[in-house]
């Protein structure tokens, strides 16, 4: 049993296409998901009270169930309901929808810690409610998310190789191709391991660079 | 004269670039009330963490009813670290009150007071419990002992943490703005236990914003200001008039104006 | 190039640490004997082979190593595993041998060891009911499902290759999956062995239905052992069991207990025509 | 569906509910290690520890899963499919957990350590009976967090031969074509012991005396 490096080399080129994949998956399901997210935070804290309980029943159940099941029920659950995706479309469905239950949650307690008196210090010159989350709590709630929004982000990448399962031709489903076609099972483990190491490290690093970036905004401790 | 409870000879504490403390000489007197008072940013609670070697001096020596604190000078003159245990043990003759009471919050009252009977001095439970208890009882609160210090009251809990400080008998008692967390109307409770304390003798050093209690309970006023010992003298020369101007100053400017008229 | 020499080089010497401590020997039919245990990996979605009858692990594998336990004296201990982890699993020791099981292709033959052959392997097409597909040529162009890391893939590859428009080939890690996705419609046809297609073409009566003729060449199934000789006397007890059973007739009862026919399979197969 | 289905998945339900805690409780137990290690002074000790949590938390665990089954059997260490599902669920959880416990004795405020440097206790009396206690109570919450996420991540460990209960439900929907009911149920069971879990912490949480303010 000799690592053979050359197993790597000669597939190259559906390496980086697998990686391709993972990433535009990765940042489309957050991208979407921060959206959705964002508009579940928002609409569950200022729609009344009715609105935040219902709206608490799927973000509850996505974030209590695991992502393989959810995928399982979509992918092949979904044709007898009448919804039959192809691997992509219904990988970054899962992942859009799977994230924005995530977000949601983060925005919240970013909306939470906020400090009231802020808000009500705005209501007091007479901002409107769409002025105070635009003036007020983004710009103070972007610190506060950044970190555990960053967290998540790593947290769902390594979610996608999951997506493997049902055949989405990302990182780990390509890779393991590889390794089973050239009998180089190791290699591909080892290589698998490198690059989602080497993506995390990379985004992980982005993220304490913005935070950096955005803390110098920050005047002056609470 | 008698030896004095504690002797700070030439300290200087250095944080980085930044000198806070700078020559300070200081005798705190046996079984008297040492009260240092000052501006914000002055040192006294550095100076005060120093004699608990809460804080490391750069520079100069402590000494504590004579024994070195921390540091001691060799026979080349030069300082020198003491051992963990020498430390510790001179430590033990020195009880801490802090400002924000520092109470562990997963124990009871009566946990916080005999915690260190137990751990430390393997005093057998039922006896470190009667010894904290009555401890307690001094401070006025044997009633609140199941209590955790969440569900009692700032007053009680700087109460219950002299008492956690009195049950180990130390010959020295450090207050660190013991009461500058209080709500006002809880200082006062606080402020009657340490009078307690100093009419049965005990050897106190108060750093304080009370200026009433200085003046009134007091028998030595030091006043700093930016890192440097001003003055040290009785309560009656220190607040007599004329007083030194930045002295006067800091009444004016830390206190209101009525307490200045106080003393 | 001084680059790639680099991370060759670096690479190279991590997984050689590895590879170094992994050599030690011992007659592994001894080692069962003596645990009284065979293991044997085997993916659980391959029926009739291997598969999950309701709950409970079925097949005509089931069958085949109980009998090879009771010729053994062992008890017989499986191992489900996605099919691509399975050859990985025999390599890195996981089990003492594999059901599967797995067709006896030349690209195989010269890295493992095949036991003497069970059944029939060819390929052929299963399609959904209904589906414009009346030879094997149709499903030129057409999405047709094949197990992720199998010889089936392979030819399916090699077929789609001969003809005018490429197949569009959609590799699943277990044909269970793809079965799935055909009844969800994603897919008109699977690519499988004869043996596989026909029954699940009885248990799904009606919905789906075999091609005939089969487009790949003649081939073979077997149990896969690996090539060393720590391993060589357990392969040999296993054949010797195999050949058993095929001699009194066992073989061809399990056969038709679970294809509904016999297969006249060679003692061996040395030269694959795949 | 019938019972019978629901009643093979609440078995194999057994398996996750088995492998999850074993996990995380040893994962807790080398996070303790861990964490002691990454609170070291020492460059030359924390950097291992470092490298030990960027990995388990930079890689899916679908590939530290296949990583520990495959691999280690050539540094001489042949596991079976449980101890290896434990291994890989425990490793990951370890990474977790120590960072939330470095941040936890992180946060234990200054002066309760102070407080009991006066009163005299040596650095393993601190240790023992003011930071361990308190940082203890500081993680609780990202604990009950932890072990939710181990729960759903069980659902992984069929890739090196577990029959849990997401491999139970896609073994039956494969041969009873009932995906919509037996993946639904799946995720009801998941649901139930999740929602438990997060009841009891937070009741655990409430009875715990004192929390740092």
């Amino acid at each position: 049993m000799i690592f053979d490096p050359n197993v790597i080399l000669k597939h190259l080129p559906e390496i980086i296409q697998g990686t391709g994949v993972t990433l535009a998956l990765w940042i489309a399901g957050m991208a979407f998901g921060i959206a959705l997210g964002f508009l579940v935070a928002t609409t569950r804290r200022y729609g009344g009270k009715a609105t935040n309980v219902v709206l608490a029943i799927p973000v509850e159940i996505l974030r209590g169930t695991p992502f393989l099941v959810q995928i399982f029920l979509v992918y092949y659950g979904g044709p007898f309901a009448g919804l039959s995706l192809g691997p992509i479309p219904c990988g970054l469905i899962c992942l859009t929808v799977y994230s924005a239950a995530y977000y949601s949650e983060v925005f919240r307690a970013g909306f939470a810690a906020v400090p009231h008196g802020h808000v009500e210090a705005a209501e007091c010159l007479g901002l409107s409610r769409v002025q105070i989350i635009r003036r007020i709590l983004l710009p103070e709630m972007a610190l506060i998310v950044l970190p555990p929004s960053v967290n998540l982000a790593v947290i769902l990448l390594k979610e996608s190789a999951v997506l493997s399962i049902i055949t989405v031709p990302e990182l780990t489903t390509t890779i393991s191709a590889i390794g089973s076609q050239e009998y180089a099972f190791l290699e591909a483990i080892f290589l698998l391991a490198v690059i989602y190491w080497a993506i995390v490290e990379a985004s992980a690093k982005l993220g304490r660079i913005a935070e950096a970036r955005l803390s110098t905004f920050r005047f002056s401790a609470p | 004269m008698t030896l004095p409870a504690i002797n700070v000879k030439k300290l200087v504490k250095r944080f980085g670039t930044a000198t806070v403390l700078q020559d300070i000489d200081l005798e705190v007197p046996e079984g008297k009330v040492s009260c240092l008072i000052g501006p914000s940013g002055s040192g006294k609670s550095t100076l005060l963490r120093c004699m608990a070697f809460l804080e490391e001096s750069s520079e100069g020596m402590i000494t504590v009813n004579g024994e070195a604190l921390g540091f001691f000078e060799n026979a080349r003159g030069e300082r020198e670290r003491l051992p963990a245990a020498q430390i510790r043990a001179v430590r033990s003759q020195i009880g801490m009150v802090f400002q924000q009471f520092n109470l562990w919050p997963h124990m009871t009252a009566l946990g916080n007071v005999s915690e260190a009977l137990k751990t430390v001095h393997k005093v057998p439970k039922t006896e470190a419990e009667d010894r904290a208890m009555a401890q307690l009882k001094k401070v006025g609160l044997e009633n609140r002992a199941n209590h955790y210090p969440s569900q009692l009251s700032g007053g009680q809990q700087q109460r219950v943490a002299i008492a956690r400080a009195l049950t180990l008998s130390p010959k020295i008692m450090l207050f660190d703005e013991p009461t500058s967390a209080l709500d006002p109307e809880l200082t006062g409770e606080v402020l009657n236990v340490m009078r307690d304390l100093a009419a049965e003798g005990m050897t106190m050093v108060v750093v304080s914003h009370e200026i009433g209690f200085a003046a009134t309970v007091g028998n030595q006023i030091s006043f700093l200001d930016q890192g440097r010992l001003l003055f040290t003298g009785a309560p009656a020369d220190v607040f007599a008039k004329p007083r030194h101007p930045r002295l006067e100053q800091f009444l004016d400017t830390y206190l209101d104006r009525g307490a200045s008229m106080l003393v | 190039m001084k680059k790639t020499t680099f991370l060759k080089a670096a690479l190279g010497a991590a997984m050689l640490f590895s590879a170094s401590l992994s050599a030690h020997a011992e007659d592994v039919l001894a080692k069962v004997k003596a645990a009284g245990t065979l293991k044997v990996g085997t993916e659980t979605a391959f029926a009739p082979f291997d598969y999950i009858d309701a709950g409970e692990h079925a097949g005509l594998n089931v069958d085949l190593f109980a009998e090879i336990g009771k010729e053994l004296g062992v008890k017989i201990e499986w191992v489900a595993l996605p099919w691509e982890g399975v050859l990985p699993g025999l390599e890195a020791g996981k089990f003492d041998v594999v059901a599967g099981p797995a067709t006896i292709t030349k690209a195989r033959l010269e890295r493992y060891r095949f036991t003497v052959p069970i059944a029939e392997a060819t390929v052929a097409i299963l399609k959904k009911a209904g589906a414009p597909i009346s030879k094997p040529e149709d499903i030129a162009g057409k999405a047709v499902g094949v197990g992720k890391a199998t010889a089936q893939l392979a030819q399916l590859t090699e077929f789609s290759a001969t003809l005018p428009t490429k197949v569009d080939i959609r590799e699943y890690p277990a044909f269970n999956d793809a079965y799935a996705d055909m009844a969800a419609g994603r897919i008109v046809a699977v690519a499988n062995s004869l043996p596989n297609i026909a029954f699940v073409a009885k248990q799904r009566n009606g919905a789906f239905e075999v091609v005939l003729p089969p487009f790949g060449k003649k081939t073979y199934f077997g149990f896969i052992g690996t090539k060393d000789a720590d391993h060589a006397s357990l392969v040999d007890a296993i054949d010797a069991a195999l050949l058993k059973m095929k001699a009194d007739g066992r073989m061809a009862k399990l056969q038709e207990k679970w294809f509904g026919q016999k297969f006249d399979t060679p003692d061996a197969v040395k030269d694959p025509a795949f | 569906m019938s019972f019978k289905l629901f009643f093979l998945l609440l078995k194999a339900a057994g398996w996750t509910l088995s492998i999850s805690l074993v996990s995380i409780l040893l994962g807790f137990a080398l996070a303790i290690g861990l964490s002691a290690v990454l609170l070291s002074s020492k460059r030359l000790y924390r950097a291992p520890a470092e490298l030990f949590i960027s990995f388990f938390r930079g890689v899916p665990l679908l590939v530290q899963l296949l990583f520990i089954y495959n691999l280690l059997p050539f540094i001489g260490l042949n596991v079976p499919s449980v101890v290896a599902a434990i291994i890989g669920l425990t490793l990951c959880t370890a990474a977790y957990q120590a960072e939330n416990l470095r941040g936890g004795f992180e946060s234990v405020p200054r002066g309760l350590i102070e407080a009991a440097d006066m009163a005299g206790f040596s650095v393993r009396q601190i240790f023992l009976r003011i930071k361990v206690p308190i940082a203890m109570r500081l993680t609780f919450p990202a604990l009950v967090n932890e072990a939710i996420m181990i729960l759903k991540s069980s659902s992984l460990v069929s890739v090196v031969g577990i029959v849990e209960v997401t491999k139970m439900a896609q073994d039956l929907a494969s041969s009873t074509y009932l995906p919509i009911e037996l993946f639904s149920s799946a995720a009801l069971i998941y649901l139930v012991i999740c929602w438990s879990i997060a009841l009891i912490g937070r009741y655990t949480e409430r009875a715990l005396p004192g929390g740092v303010k």
